[in-house]
Parts: structure tokens; sequence; C-alpha cells
């Protein structure tokens, strides 16, 4: 049984569906990659997952359980947590309070789970009394996924982890992105860094159009013609 | 009067509107909307503590208490059954209603109380008089007790889960909800603080000077004023802010006519819109 | 009450319900076309009612004036110097978040207020203003409430027809454009600034014009009646009620909530002795509850707001 | 026709535009095209004249309109439309499109309480206008509908309608297709091929569809990290590796240097 598994969803914002039929799934510890050329849906998807779109047909199934059209709080206690592309820290907090803010829901000892960020990323643990927004935006976006950890989720889903980030940051990001999944945490990644993204994926989808087009391990997505010029049309 | 003595009277009068001002900001920041309604909470909060402190004679280190949990449960009453129902729609419909919040208020004070002024105690309390300057025993208290409040909103708000959550919901109420923070119970927290802030602000209006109806109104203007002037949605600012409008206020007797205090903070507020119009209300967008 | 007694009773009652609707008119074009929270109605209608009173009255030991001009001069140096004071208060808020116009406006308002009753030598301070002219009066003997009303009449048909015309030609589209969406308004080359500070001036100038008309009708003016309460808190409900964004709302507000608002004193009179005091407060509270009701209840008015159709052509 | 001249802007620390020269030539429909993050929609802003640059200028035609309001830029001929509908929601269709004629002599007030007369014939005069438009965008059956109540598709076209009701020199459509589907585009197209020919206009388009780039736009820029990385015609953009890569994204560090 997949940890994640999309069947056949479809559905958008208002009238005009944006996602077609749309069928994907993460398996436990996986990293699953979502390319595509913008306006995809590949976002969009992930939104499904959180509740944040009006579905008209199609399930998701989380851990064994159908999550269909949970709200968004209840899928975050059921251990899926989310990272959005922008916005994704509380810049007057300090990192060690915005680690908290991830861990709200929890009541028990938190101190584990945030040692547990320090060690994966070693900087914030320096700047944990600094406030969040002063930091450069590698920093940012550890900060943005060291809040999602506080939950210890089985599975994070990051919505374009490197989108306007420089190249050293992005190689950074990537490298991040491996050693959380080395935890036993399953990743759904949005990216358009496809060529980076595909080589540490185990497996990747190319949606078009708000459908699936191609399947298949990073790799083989990789060596696909047919995949990189999808991204220029024609 | 001498220029020191104003400043102490500055102080006092400051601090009493920095806690309506912490208030002020909180709401703001964290639902949206300039609550127009903020200072008649002080009012009611004042004439409340009436019948603890005066009526029943209790101490004041009960009624204000007393009188601070009663008021910040009327702004949670208020939230309740007013606006809750307007916080999905336009932050101006919110605005319109506290302002008709304010009046209804004040109605109520005036009705159970009577439209006169009235004041805490009868009789004259000498005031203590260092190095030529007179502060009275009451003033002390005000000041003393303003320092323990701040002192303790900042401990809540920087030590405790829920002032953090408080800050984040302030800061990206997206992401807030995103996290799992529970946005109501969040909303609930800030009608307590602020009204429990409004209930003492009011208390020590009135030991300051004396209870009357319109006493909270009067106040609104410095207290948005104090708000602004430190950046809304900022409860520390509103301290500084606070202190300064006070300070400001008080000397401003040197120069006009003391009827005219009110205008102060309407000038300092209009001297602030037009030297820094933008960034106030930093990261939210224009209505 | 007998028949004459009624009768007087109708036209005052008729005379104030039209200037509380030139007031709700005037809040129209602010909030109603333009979006503006103006919350300091009662600076813009004591402004106007003062200034008319000092250009009119003849002298007095008690405040400045002896002009003792004639009442259309009043009445436009009322709606002058309205409309100069929203021109600055104008200028410096309209740039930003309707929040801060609604709290310079309270401020306005305050600073008019603390004028009203310290500055003796212009206001006659708390004792206020006697002997304002009331125009007319005496050219048809025994007729001079009536015809009065008739004036005020008149100047609420010509507010609401400019009012309309307003609200039916480019102007108001403009105006409309701005308060939906003023980013694509500016994309469109409209200068929002301008549009809006006109709309604000405007709404201002009726204000000033309603108090000018207050003034000679009552013919003595203290603060007292300029509190915040019935100059600008009861203007709010009435356009609220009737409906903003329509004129025809704005008038009805104004004629129903001052019924219930009459009602209620009759209501409150018949209270017990020791209450009666108490009893204005009690007014003020049906007042805001009955806003809240509205608000909850039915938020866009007895009249809602409808965009004008354009004339067809052939 | 609009010049860039070394534009750059940064928002807290983060440069969206660096640097940035390009042309976009009178008559041309150009197409700007970049991965996510390239600083299209900044470039976009500041050319409306929605957000100020910090370095560089703009020429429009010889014209230094760096820093213009959009208001100004408005009236110079430059229209924009936005990615999301700015439908005046509360106003029916046909205002929406009756607003935007520039100076309209009923936007002054006391002519439209003194000269109703000529203000009805002017008013005529733009309605008629709005219904041509309302007819070419085939909306005509919604005509006196609340925009608001408009479907997304429905208010696409309005947007791109409100550009037809003024003499534009310069349009700026921000994504005209996202967001619809099939039909409507080839529609959404159609109609841009012929206000460009019919009408004169000359078009910058953001879009991420890369067919309706193919089939409107020449020359296609395409920015990528803030900068122009390569212009020209969709196909030799297509056989472009920079531009393959810009899209994929590098394969890592030790690739990025030379790439820089």
């Amino acid at each position: 049984m997949s940890l994640l598994s999309m069947e056949k969803v479809t559905g958008g914002y208002g009238e005009a569906d944006i996602l077609h039929d749309v069928t994907l799934r993460v398996e436990a510890g996986e990293i699953v990659v979502i390319v595509g050329p913008n306006g995809a849906g590949k976002s969009t998807a992930m939104k499904a997952i959180f509740g944040l779109l009006k579905l008209r047909s199609g399930q998701i199934r989380f851990d064994g359980q159908d999550i269909t059209n949970w709200k968004p709080d209840r899928v975050v206690r059921r251990g899926i947590c989310f990272v959005p592309q922008t916005d994704n820290v509380f810049p007057t907090l300090t990192v060690q309070e915005n680690l908290e803010m991830g861990a709200f829901v929890r009541n028990d000892d938190i101190r584990p789970a945030m040692e547990r960020v320090f060690e994966l990323f070693p900087p914030l643990r320096e700047k944990r009394r600094q406030a969040a927004g002063t930091l450069s935006g590698g920093q940012r976006q550890m900060v943005a996924m060291g809040r999602a950890l506080m939950l210890d989720p089985k599975l994070l889903l990051l919505d374009e982890p490197t989108a306007g980030l420089s190249p050293i940051f992005i190689d950074q990001i990537f490298q991040i992105v491996k050693q959380v999944n080395a935890t036993g945490i399953g990743i759904l990644m949005v990216e358009q860094n496809a060529k980076q993204a595909l080589a540490i994926a185990n497996r990747g989808y190319v949606m078009a159009q708000g459908a699936n087009r191609h399947e298949g391990t990073g790799q083989e997505l990789l060596a696909d013609r047919e995949v990189a010029e999808m991204f220029l049309g024609g | 009067m001498d220029i020191l003595q104003l400043l102490i009277y500055g102080i006092v009068l400051g601090g009493v509107i920095a806690l309506g001002a912490i208030g002020v900001s909180l709401t703001f920041g964290i639902l949206g909307f300039a609550n127009f309604s903020h200072g008649d909470l002080m009012s009611t909060g004042a004439y409340i503590a009436l019948i603890f402190f005066t009526t029943l004679a209790w101490p004041l280190w009960i009624a204000l208490p007393i009188a601070m949990i009663a008021t910040a449960a009327l702004a949670l009453a208020i939230d309740r059954s007013l606006y809750r129902w307007f916080r999905t729609r336009q932050p101006v419909i919110l605005l319109i209603s506290s302002f008709g919040v304010a009046l209804i208020l004040r109605s109520l004070v005036q009705m159970i109380w009577g439209p006169d002024t009235i004041t805490y105690q009868t009789g004259i309390q000498m005031p203590y008089r260092v190095a030529g300057l007179r502060i009275r025993p009451d003033q002390i208290t005000i000041l003393l007790c303003t320092i323990f409040l701040v002192l303790a909103v900042h401990l809540f708000l920087q030590r405790t889960k829920m002032g953090k959550a408080m800050r984040a919901m302030a800061d990206n109420p997206n992401l807030a909800r995103l996290s799992g923070i529970d946005t109501e119970r969040v909303v609930l927290w800030t009608w307590v603080l602020g009204g429990g802030l409004a209930g003492a602000a009011g208390v020590f209006l009135g030991l300051d000077t004396r209870l009357h109806p319109e006493m909270g109104w009067t106040l609104l203007l410095p207290i948005f004023a104090a708000a602004i002037l430190s950046g809304i949605g900022k409860p520390y600012g509103a301290i500084v802010g606070g202190l300064v409008i006070g300070i400001v206020q008080e000397m401003s007797t040197l120069v006009i006519a003391a009827a005219y205090k009110p205008a102060i903070a309407f000038a300092i507020l209009v001297v602030m819109l037009i030297v820094r119009p933008t960034g106030l209300f930093s990261g939210r967008s224009t209505v | 009450m007998e028949l004459a007694g009624l009768l007087t009773y109708g036209i005052f009652f008729l005379t104030l319900v039209g200037i509380y609707g030139l007031l709700a008119l005037g809040l129209n074009v602010q909030w109603g076309y333009a979006g503006m929270l103006n919350i300091g109605v009662a600076a813009f209608f004591t402004v106007g009612a003062y200034t008319s009173a000092i250009i009119t009255t003849a002298e007095s030991s008690g405040h400045l004036g002896g002009f003792g001009l004639p009442f259309p001069v009043g009445l436009a140096s009322a709606m002058a110097l309205s409309g100069i004071l929203a021109l600055g208060v104008g200028l410096i808020t309209l740039r930003l978040r309707s929040d801060y116009l609604a709290i310079a406006s309270i401020g306005i308002a305050e600073i008019v207020r603390l004028t009203l009753k310290n500055e003796g030598w212009l206001t006659g301070g708390v004792r206020g203003m006697a002997g304002i002219p009331r125009p007319l009066a005496g050219l048809i003997p025994g007729y001079d409430a009536t015809l009065y009303l008739l004036l005020v009449l008149a100047f609420v048909a010509a507010v609401y027809w400019a009012n309309e015309r307003a609200w039916r030609s480019p102007w108001g589209r403009v105006l409309r454009a701005i308060r939906e969406n003023e980013a694509a308004a500016r994309a469109m080359g409209k200068n929002s600034l301008l549009f809006r500070l006109q709309a604000f001036v405007l709404g201002a100038v009726v204000m000033g014009l309603a108090g000018a008309l207050y003034a000679h009708f009552v013919r003595f003016i203290s603060p007292e009646a300029f509190n915040p309460l019935f100059a600008t808190f009861l203007i709010w409900v009435m356009l609220i009620a009737g409906g903003s964004g329509n004129n025809r709302g704005a008038l009805l507000g104004a004629f129903v909530i001052w019924i219930v608002w009459s009602a209620t004193e009759i209501f409150v009179t018949r209270l017990p002795e020791d209450l009666v005091t108490r009893a204005g407060a009690l007014r003020v509270l049906l007042i805001g509850i009955l806003l809240q009701v509205i608000l909850l209840a039915r938020p866009q008015g007895i009249l809602p707001e409808r965009p004008p159709r354009p004339e067809r052509h052939e | 026709m609009i010049q860039v001249e070394h534009l750059s802007k940064s928002f807290g620390g983060l440069r969206a535009v660096n640097d940035c020269s390009f042309t976009l030539e009178e008559g041309a429909i150009t197409g700007l095209i970049g991965p996510n993050g390239a600083g299209k929609t900044t470039v976009f802003n500041m050319i409306a004249g929605f957000i100020k640059p910090s370095g560089g200028r703009i020429l429009f035609e010889g014209q230094d309109v760096t820093g213009f309001s959009p208001e100004r830029l408005f009236s110079l001929g430059i229209v924009r439309t936005f990615q999301i509908p700015h439908e005046f929601s509360r106003m029916t269709v046909l205002e929406n499109l009756m607003l935007v004629p520039p100076a309209q002599s009923g936007e002054n007030l006391f002519s439209s309480w003194l000269r109703w007369g000529a203000v009805r014939r002017e008013e005529r005069d733009v309605r008629r206008k709005g219904e041509e438009v309302l007819e070419f965008l085939e909306l005509t059956h919604v005509r006196d509908e609340l925009a608001g109540n408009l479907s997304g598709g429905q208010k696409k076209l309005l947007e791109l309608g409100r550009t037809m009701m003024t003499d534009a020199k310069l349009v700026l459509l921000d994504e005209p297709a996202a967001g619809v589907n099939r039909t409507l585009m080839g529609k959404l197209a159609r109609m841009i091929q012929q206000l460009h020919r019919e009408r004169g206009y000359s078009f910058c388009i953001i879009e991420h569809d890369m067919d309706l780039i193919a089939e409107l736009c020449h020359p296609v820029i395409v920015l990528a990290e803030g900068r122009v990385l390569t212009q020209g015609s969709m196909e030799s953009i297509r056989r472009d590796e920079r531009v393959l890569e810009a899209y994929l994204g590098h394969s890592g560090a030790h690739e990025t240097e030379g790439a820089a």
C-alpha cells in the first residue's frame, strides 16, 4: 500500500476544472518529483491534497485512510506537512519560535524534534534567536522546512523550494531534501529545476495542462527527449 | 508649572495610553481592523471597577483584576455576538460595527451609572513632595501597575505558546493556518488580552482623573495616534508611542490651552501621516 | 393632539428629516459612491452651521459676528469652509488605507468640538449662539415654518438631482471603479486621488449646507446639538439602513430612522420618573443595536445600490 | 518603441531583475518568457508603472518614462491587463468597458451637471464603442450583468476588451491564457491577432503557454535570473540548448560557473 495515492482526481477552484484525472502515488521513504511547464497544475495538485481545492471526482488516500476533502489542520495532524513556495516563515518571530509554531498542535516535549531540525540544519542552531525575516533566502527555506518537520510528518510536500534562489542555494536545498529524506520521510516536491530534481528523485511525474503526461524513474525521465521538449511546447 | 512636574503627569498618562494602544495594535494586527470601541471598552472597565472598588470598598489589588477579567469577558462576548459574523466580510464593516459598539457601551454606562462625573474615592489625597515635585500615591500605584502589566504582556507574548501564536498570526495568517494553529483560539486570546488591558487602562484613567462616560472615547484618538506612531500591529512599539503621546500632551500645556490636549495627539498623527505615510501598515494591502 | 398641533409638528419633523436627508446624501457620495470612511460628519455639519450663523447674525457681545450679511452669503460661506476643511483632511489621508481617513476624520471632529467649547470669542462657547435669522420669515405671515420647510425641501431636491446625475455620469462611474479596484482604475488611466478628493469635498460641501440650514432653522445653536451622536452616528445608521450607494435609500433612511429616533423619545418619556434622566442613553442604545441588526441582517439596506442603466440609443 | 536599459530591481536583498536590457519593436507582438522567478512579472510591472525600478531606465518612443505612474503611462498609450482579472465587480460588463476611454468630458463633475446634453451625446458614442467591443468579444448577452458574476473565462475576455476601448499603442498582456481552456485560448489568440492587424497595436505578452507564444509572438525574449538570456523566433528558441537548460534547471554546482 502506498503512503499517499491520488486516484483520478478532477477539480478546480471555481467552475472550471484545473486538474483532470490526475493520478500519482508516493511510497514510504520515496522522493517523488512533479515537473512540467508553468501552469501545468503542479502546485494545484498539492493543494488538492490539502483540501484547498474543490474536487469533483477522485480519491486521495494517505497511510491507509481516505483524506479526500479534509481540512488543512486535520491533514497536518494526520502527518502531512506543507511548505509553501513564498511567505513560508513568520518574519518577526525568531528561528526557534518559527519551529515552535510548526509544532503548535503538539502538546508533548518538542525539544527532541527541534534538536533533530538543528542537526539537519546546523546554521539554524546558531541563528535560533534571530528573527527569520533577517535570514538569507537559503536559510529561510531551512526554517520553512524545519517548521514543517517539527510534527515528525510521514510526508513532506514542497512547493518549488528553489524558486528565486541563486544556484549555490539551489544546490544546498537539494542536499537538504536528500538529508530530510534520509531520515525516512517521504517527499513530494513540485520543482522547476527539473534536471536537478529528477536527479535526486526515486520517481517523477510530468504534468501538462492539468493532467499526467509521463511517469517514470528520475533517470528515465531525464533521458527522455520528449519530456525536455514539453517545457517549450511544440 | 515645572517641566519635570509635567513630565511625571505625562508618563502616567502615557502609561494609560500605552495599555490602550497595545490592545488596539493587537486587534489590528490579528483581526485587521481599527477597533473604534476600544476607548469605550476602557470606560466600561473603569465603571465596573467602581462597583468593587468604591461600592464594596474592596482594595485595588482585588478590584483591578476583577475589572480586567470582566472587561475581557465583555470584549469576548461582543466578538462572539457581533464581530465574528463580520470577519469574513470587508474589514470596513467591522470598523463601522465597532463604531456602533462604542456608542452602545457608552450609553450602557450612562444608563447604569448616570451621565455625571464620579470619583473612586472621596476626600483629597495628600501628594508626596519630592524635591519640589508633587506626586499623588495613586499615580505611583498607576505607574507600578502599568510597568507590571507591560512586563506581563511582554512575557506572555515572548514566552507562552499562545503569545507566540498571536505574533505568528499577525505576521502571516495563512501560514499560521497551515501550521495547524487554531486561529479562532488566537482571536479569543486577542480579545482577552486587549480587553483586560483596556479594563486596566480604564481603571488607571479613573484613578488619575475622574470617571465620566466619555472618558474612553476622548482618549481614543491619542490611543490610535500612539499605535500608528509606533507602527500599528506592533504591540511593543505601542508602549513607546503611548509614552511619547502622553508626555507631549502634558508638555503642550506650557504652550497652548490645556483644553486642547487631545488635539495634540491629532497633530502628531497628522505629522506622522505626512512624513511617513507608507510603511505604517507594513505588509498589509490597502483596502 | 389637535390638527393644528399635528401640522406644526409635521412641518418641524419634515424639516429635520430634510436636513438629515442632506447629511445622508453627502455621506452617500463619500461612502456609498467612493467607499471613504468619514466618521467625522459632525465636523462638517458644525462648521457649516457656525459659519453661516456668524456671517448672518447681528452683532453680539457673546461671539464673533455682527456681519449681518444675507442668508445666501452665509450658506455659500458655510459650504465653502466645509469644503476647504475636507480638502485639507483629504489631501493628508486619501492616499492611505481607509482606516486612516476614519481616524483622521474623528480627529478633525474632536478639534472642531474643542474649538466650539473653548473659543467663546468665536462661537459663544457653551452658551451658544442665539438670534440666527430665519430667511423668508414674515413673507407670508404665519407660514414661516412652512416656507422654510419648502426651502429645505428645494435644497434636498437640488442635491438629490446633483447626486443622481453625478452617479449616472462618467464621473460616478470612475468613482465606483476606484472603489471596486483602485489598481485597475489606475491602469485605465484614472487619477484615483483626484477623483476621491472631489467626492470627499463634494460630500463635505453638502454637509456644510445641511449645517447652515440647521442653524437657520433652530436659530439657536450650542455645542450640545453637534455631539458625534446626533451629527455623525445617526447619519451613518440612516445611510446604511436606507441603502448606501442609493440616493433614494439615503433619503428613505433619513426618514425612517428619524421616525424611529423620534418614536424612542415618545417611548422613553413614558418611563418612570427616576429613569427619564437616563433615557437619552437608552435611545442611543436602541439605535446602536439597530445598526448591528441591519449590518447582520441586511447590510445592503432597504434600497440596495444599483448600477445606473445607460440610456438606450436608437 | 520601448527600450529597457539596464533595469534592476531588488526586493529585500533578492535581486529579481538584474541589469536587464531589451527592446520592444513597434508593430511587433513580443513574447516575454522564462522560468518561474526569472523576473518577467517584475519587468512587466516596471514597464506598466506599478513598481519603481531601483536602477536603469525605460524609454517609450524615445521619452524617458522611468517611474511614471500607471495613469501617466496610460495617457501615453501603454495599457496593461492583469493575470488575475481585475474587473470592477459591482459594475455592469458594459460599464466596465465604458469606463475606459480617457478624458471623457463627463468625468468632469461640472460638465455632467451643466452640460448634460454634450455628456449624453458622448456617452452614446462611448456606449456604441462598448457594444462593438462586446460584440467582438461575443459577450453581448451579458452586457448588463454585474462583472463580478462572470465566469473566469469571460472575465479574461473583458480584461482584453478594456484595452480595445482606448487608442493604445502598446498593450501589455499578463498571462492572458492562464486558467483558460483550449477553446477560449484559441479565441483569445485570434482576437489578439485581429487587434494587431486591424488596429495596429503592439503587444508584449507574458505567457507560460508555449503554444500560444509560438502562435502569436515574434520575437520572443527569454529572461532567466533577472536578465535577458536570448531572443529570437520561437523556433530558434526551442533549439537553443541554453533555454532548455534554463527551464530544466542546471545539472549541478560544477556547471553553474560556466553558465553564469
